[in-house]
């Protein structure tokens, strides 16, 4: 009785132009009515070849390149090459750099998500009201980076062995005066979203990420703890001083989109946090060691990992004792991450797809590299 | 049914526009043709109601005040370049739209793309046919208004589709498929809810349903409060507006119906939508706020203005949840309309038919129908959330924090945390 | 702190699990036999000791003569970390097998190493060219990809104009 | 509803459907078809109009153009290729004749009865009016034996309409397991 109505597939192509895949990538969904039975990942579209052009280039002059890979947190991408580099060449980096660095990647990291969630509410439908919300919070971060860095977006303000300039005299009080406002706006966001029955209907179960999974698939950041599993590598293997600042890392329930999001706002709390303990101690002394333009750093390979907005950032460096590195890989978490969509997307719907993917959180720059 | 004459039927009286144009048709009858009077009298109506209402409120309360309200929404500013405080960036958007080219791509069928916008934009001038703006300023009073109304509120729906069927393009298709969907699932609660103000007031007149509410003194929102409800979710889901905006989605389905159109057929779409959204908002404060009424001030105040005042009242609700709300996915929507909404509507169609029956048997005086409005609204506040009750609502059971954790060292099962675990 | 698996230790771990899979082991990584290379890997898995779960990094490196593919596995339950490599001589036809039996999500940074490197990974559920298209001419992060005439190779000429050496033959440092 | 408004009114819309229902014949794309025949049914709900039924006017609306003709859109987009027009079929001549006769026998049905029509005079001044609350007492008075049936009947068609298109794995969950 049930063979009368057939429908046959049909397939969909979600990108590379749409509202809704953060720049340019493509999902081509095969769909049998309003359900997804096949979801295949086209990507590529911004591919620039990174990695080649870096072995082109000095230590110093390939800093600018990590700005653009994930070009939404270039501090962090900054922060990851510059460790991995000192971690190959053996610099020691003084104490008021390592602070300066954490305040910086902490503030990015709060601007990423500010970033993650609004886009992410974007995509269940609310009329950018959210997005404009956490872009007024976003914007004052963004000031700051332009007082200290110059740029707004690619700030290239990290430097092997330190910072590129110290602090200017009002990044303090115009810090100190975004802290006191973010817990405020944190709390009214969430307070406006969490208790929200639409967006709780079409977040909660939606691309749902099983903890033995998520390791398998080598995710990594809020993807990991949203699926339950602690791990955060500033608290794994401090990096930049890590170890003395008091913070915790939030953890999911069942690793769906309501549980990423609710991660998300619980990360920007404990960096707000922790950008408050770092300005209070903030050592003097010089921002950065010398380091020779020519650096040349023995032969040998090296791996130093951040934990960024995204997850787990690495850089792998492969020395020839030439001024260029001979191999530079850098281990996207944005790239890494997406190898679970096809598993959360498969049997939901359209709409479905659309809200897991924008769950991930992926900046195509760091995807295509 | 006479119409009331509240004011003096002199024609200057401005409180009543109706006296003008009926004593201006009287004064031209013997002079033109008898058919020409009637033409004359539909072209006035179309002016009055259309001309001269609808189209300044599409523009400057469509167009300007739902952007200028949703941008204080997102606490940024909204149209303020274009003239004086922005209020010429409507004449702005059209110009652009006009002279933007209207592309028709090589495999649509041409002939009903073509059509399709005026088969959208007629529906709409009917509609304000039936709604009264004052004592005799309605242009055509038959004494199914109301039915009228409904019926040509289905007309839309079957332009979208065609709109959506001639682009030859997948997104479209899924968004004409949602908006037929859509349209018939919400169209079956919508007219139960009506059905109760129809038992109430007894007649299927807007102008005897404005009367009624005028002679007891009462607003048909007190005293329905779920058939407002049920109103108001049914028209935004009809009108695919934010909470229920799912035939043009943008962040799934490109733009829906409208993912081939530009220029001015886009326009006519845009315009129209909100031209549908104001027919909507005039309806509902025809029927649930008491149309030109004002508990006796329509004696001074002229009774057309405390009508569009209400209006425009109504549409800054669909402002207001275009501002906030995401959006629900169709299967959901499906769900609502057929085990939520229906449900409740046919709940309040007995409460309603019980009291009328107590009312007309017992005989009881018109006052008793405050004791109705009390209990009606205590009854819908009870109704709705026992009703999601039973359908497996649990807030509580959600976490609403991340569990905090100090150390990170692999995987934290979930012991505590109630109902997460699922 | 994250504890770093030195080669001499992860090669006893490895020789403990899969006797004879070890190639060769250095100060910081292990070299792992080709043919033994899944078997070790799983074993290095679901050993309580090792429990190596998470692979956090996986991509080639082309040395000239031979390719490299470098593993960084870690534990996150134990918080250690270990770098385990595997190397192909053939130039021409680089095969390694596909550890995507073991860790699921290897597939894409296997996906990726064969779109820059060219090196094939047998039993890969669904090997394809993830960046570039399938017709694409040569294996662009090859160090013979962008040959230039005259014989100028990729990486940086020296500064101020000394003339480029040849490529210099790689001294592990023991 | 007299006088020269309406004569004029009747004619265009006889018009107006009379060339809609052929074109329904004649349309080679499905679509057009079914968009031919809602002009069709508000065509005669003007005719309703002009009998001043307006309750029925609107009813006719609301069902055949709010609701059946939606239906039909729905088929239409659910049978493959829709947009494909019907080509020349062998069946022309069998057709042509077939419509004929049928004519012939409508036409002399049309002429030979007598039908009762209102004198072109003056028509008749208390014309007995149908409001719709009457209607609705007929219905629930008089006519209440089909008015049931019919709701039985509507129900049986819905949960019919539900089983056949029950998906195979909603089956097996009821199947006694």
């Amino acid at each position: 009785m049930s063979g009368i109505v057939r429908s046959e597939p049909f397939t969909l192509n979600i990108g590379p132009q749409h509202p809704s895949t953060h720049g340019v990538f493509r999902v081509k969904v095969t769909v049998d009515g309003e359900k997804i039975v096949d979801a295949e990942m086209v990507m590529g579209y911004l591919h620039r070849a990174m990695e080649k052009l870096a072995e082109e280039r000095t230590y110093t002059q390939n800093i600018p390149f990590t700005d653009r890979a994930d070009y939404l947190s270039s501090m962090s991408n900054n922060l990851g090459y510059v460790l991995a580099v000192e971690k190959l060449a053996g610099i020691q980096v003084p104490p008021r750099g390592n602070a300066i660095r954490v305040i910086m990647a902490e503030l990015q990291r709060i601007a990423n998500h500010c970033m993650a969630a609004g886009t992410f509410i974007n995509d269940t439908g609310a009329w950018q009201t959210p997005v404009m919300w956490t872009f007024r919070e976003r914007e004052k971060i963004i000031d700051l980076f332009e007082m200290t860095s110059g740029a707004r977006l690619t700030c290239n303000y990290m430097r092997i062995g330190g910072v590129a300039f110290d602090l200017p005299r009002e990044f303090e009080p115009r810090a100190r005066q975004l802290l006191e406002g973010l817990p405020g706006f944190f709390d009214e966001f969430e307070g406006l979203l969490v208790q929200n029955e639409i967006f709780l209907a079409r977040t909660r179960g939606v691309g749902v990420v099983p903890p033995e999974t998520a390791i398998n698939a080598s995710l990594s950041g809020p993807m990991l703890r949203a699926s339950g599993v602690a791990w955060d590598i500033r608290k794994a293997d401090p990096y930049c001083g890590y170890e003395n600042y008091d913070f915790q890392i939030p953890l999911g329930y069942q690793g769906d989109s309501f549980d990423r999001f609710l991660v998300r706002i619980e990360e920007m709390r404990q960096s707000a946090r922790i950008i408050g303990q770092a300005l209070d101690g903030l050592p003097g002394g010089p921002h950065s060691t010398q380091v020779p333009l020519a650096l040349r750093p023995p032969a040998g390979d090296a791996y130093a990992r951040v934990e960024g907005p995204k997850g787990e950032l690495g850089y792998y460096i492969v020395s020839d004792e030439g001024p260029s590195p001979y191999r530079f890989h850098i281990r996207a978490p944005s790239f890494i991450n997406l190898s679970v969509l096809k598993e959360m997307v498969v049997g939901g719907t359209v709409a479905d797809a659309v809200v897991s993917l924008g769950s991930i959180d992926i900046v195509i720059g760091e995807v295509d590299r | 049914m006479a119409p009331p004459v509240l004011v003096t039927d002199h024609w200057y009286d401005f409180r009543d526009l109706g006296n003008l144009s009926s004593r201006l048709l009287e004064s031209l009858a013997d002079v033109l043709p008898q058919g020409a009077v009637y033409v004359l009298a539909a072209v006035i109506g179309f002016v009055a109601s259309f001309v001269i209402f609808v189209l300044p409120s599409q523009l400057f309360v469509g167009v300007y005040g739902e952007r200028k309200l949703i941008a204080r929404v997102q606490s940024r500013y909204g149209p303020n370049r274009v003239g004086p405080f922005g209020l010429l960036q409507p004449i702005a958007d059209t110009i652009k739209l006009m002279q933007k080219e209207a592309l028709t791509p090589k495999s649509a069928d041409r002939a009903l793309m073509y059509a399709a916008p005026a088969l959208f934009v007629a529906p709409c001038v009917l509609l304000f046919a039936v709604i009264p703006f004052g004592p005799n300023m309605v242009f055509a009073d038959t004494s199914v208004s109301l039915l009228f109304y409904v019926a040509i509120s289905a007309l839309p729906v079957i332009s979208a589709f065609i709109a959506g069927w001639s682009h030859n393009n997948k997104y479209s298709v899924f968004g004409s498929v949602r908006m037929v969907a859509m349209a018939i699932s919400y169209e079956v609660p919508l007219v139960l809810g009506l059905l109760g103000i129809v038992l109430f007031t007894g007649t299927l007149s807007l102008q005897g349903i404005t009367i009624w509410q005028k002679e007891l003194d009462i607003w048909l929102v007190v005293l329905q409060p779920i058939a407002l409800a049920i109103f108001f979710i049914g028209v935004s889901a009809e009108l695919n507006r934010t909470p229920t905006d799912i035939a043009e989605a943008e962040s799934e389905i490109v733009a829906g119906y409208l993912t081939e159109y530009s220029g001015m057929k886009w326009g006519l779409f845009y315009g129209m939508d909100i031209g549908y959204a104001l027919a909507a908002s005039a309806f509902a404060a025809t029927v649930f706020l008491g149309g030109w009424t004002l508990f006796g001030l329509e004696r001074w105040v002229p009774p057309w203005i405390i009508f569009i005042g209400k209006t425009h009242l109504f549409y800054a609700l669909f402002i207001w949840t275009r501002g906030t709300l995401p959006r629900l996915r169709i299967d959901q929507l499906m769900g609502f309309a057929w085990k939520f909404m229906l449900p409740l509507a046919l709940v309040n169609l007995v409460m309603v038919a019980t009291e009328r029956m107590f009312w007309v048997e017992q005989a009881a005086d018109d006052s008793v129908v405050y004791v109705f409005a009390l209990v009606n609204i205590v009854a819908a506040g009870a109704l709705v959330y026992a009703w999601s009750r039973i359908l497996g609502y649990r807030p509580e059971d959600y976490p609403t924090k991340a569990r905090l954790v100090e150390t990170a060292g692999g995987y934290v099962p979930i012991e505590s945390a109630k109902g997460g675990a699922q | 702190m994250t504890r770093e698996w030195t080669g001499a230790e992860l090669a006893a771990a490895a020789e403990r699990l899969v006797p004879g899979s070890v190639d060769r082991a250095t100060a910081t990584a292990c070299f792992l036999k080709r043919d033994r290379l899944v078997e070790t890997m799983a074993a290095l898995r679901t050993d309580s000791e090792t429990d190596f779960a998470h692979l956090t990094n996986l991509c080639g490196v082309d040395w000239w003569d031979r390719f490299e593919i470098v593993y960084h596995v870690q534990s996150l339950v134990a918080n250690h970390v270990a770098t385990i490599k595997v190397e192909v001589t053939d130039r021409g036809n680089p095969v390694v097998p596909s550890v995507s039996s073991v860790w699921w999500g290897a597939w894409m940074q296997e996906c990726e190493a064969y779109d820059l490197f060219g090196i094939t990974f047998d039993g890969h559920p669904n090997l394809h060219r993830i960046f570039l298209w399938e017709g694409y001419p040569g294996w662009p992060l090859r160090k013979d990809f962008l040959s230039m005439p005259g014989g100028l190779q990729p990486g940086l000429r020296e500064f101020s104009g000394i003339e480029r050496r040849e490529p210099p033959p790689v001294k592990i440092v023991e | 509803m007299e006088g020269v408004g309406a004569a004029v009114a009747f004619w265009t819309l006889a018009g107006v459907t009379l060339f809609a229902a052929a074109g329904i014949m004649f349309s080679r794309n499905l679509l057009h078809a079914v968009l031919l025949l809602i002009l069709t049914f508000i065509g005669i709900a003007g005719f309703f109009v002009l009998l001043s039924a307006e309750f029925l006017a609107m009813a006719q609306v609301i069902i055949y153009v709010g609701a059946i003709a939606v239906l039909v859109l729905f088929a239409v987009l659910l049978t493959p290729r829709a947009g494909r027009d019907n080509g020349e079929s062998k069946m022309l001549l069998p057709a042509v004749l077939l419509a004929v006769c049928l004519g012939a026998v409508v036409l002399f049905v049309i002429t030979d009865t007598s039908w009762n029509t209102v004198p072109s005079a003056p028509a008749v001044e208390h014309e007995p009016k149908v409001a719709a609350s009457d209607l609705g007492e007929a219905l629930l008075s008089t006519w209440i034996l089909p008015f049931e049936l019919a709701s039985v009947l509507l129900t049986a068609a819905l949960v019919g309409a539900i089983l056949l298109v029950r998906s195979p794995e909603e089956e097996a969950e009821d199947m006694p397991s």
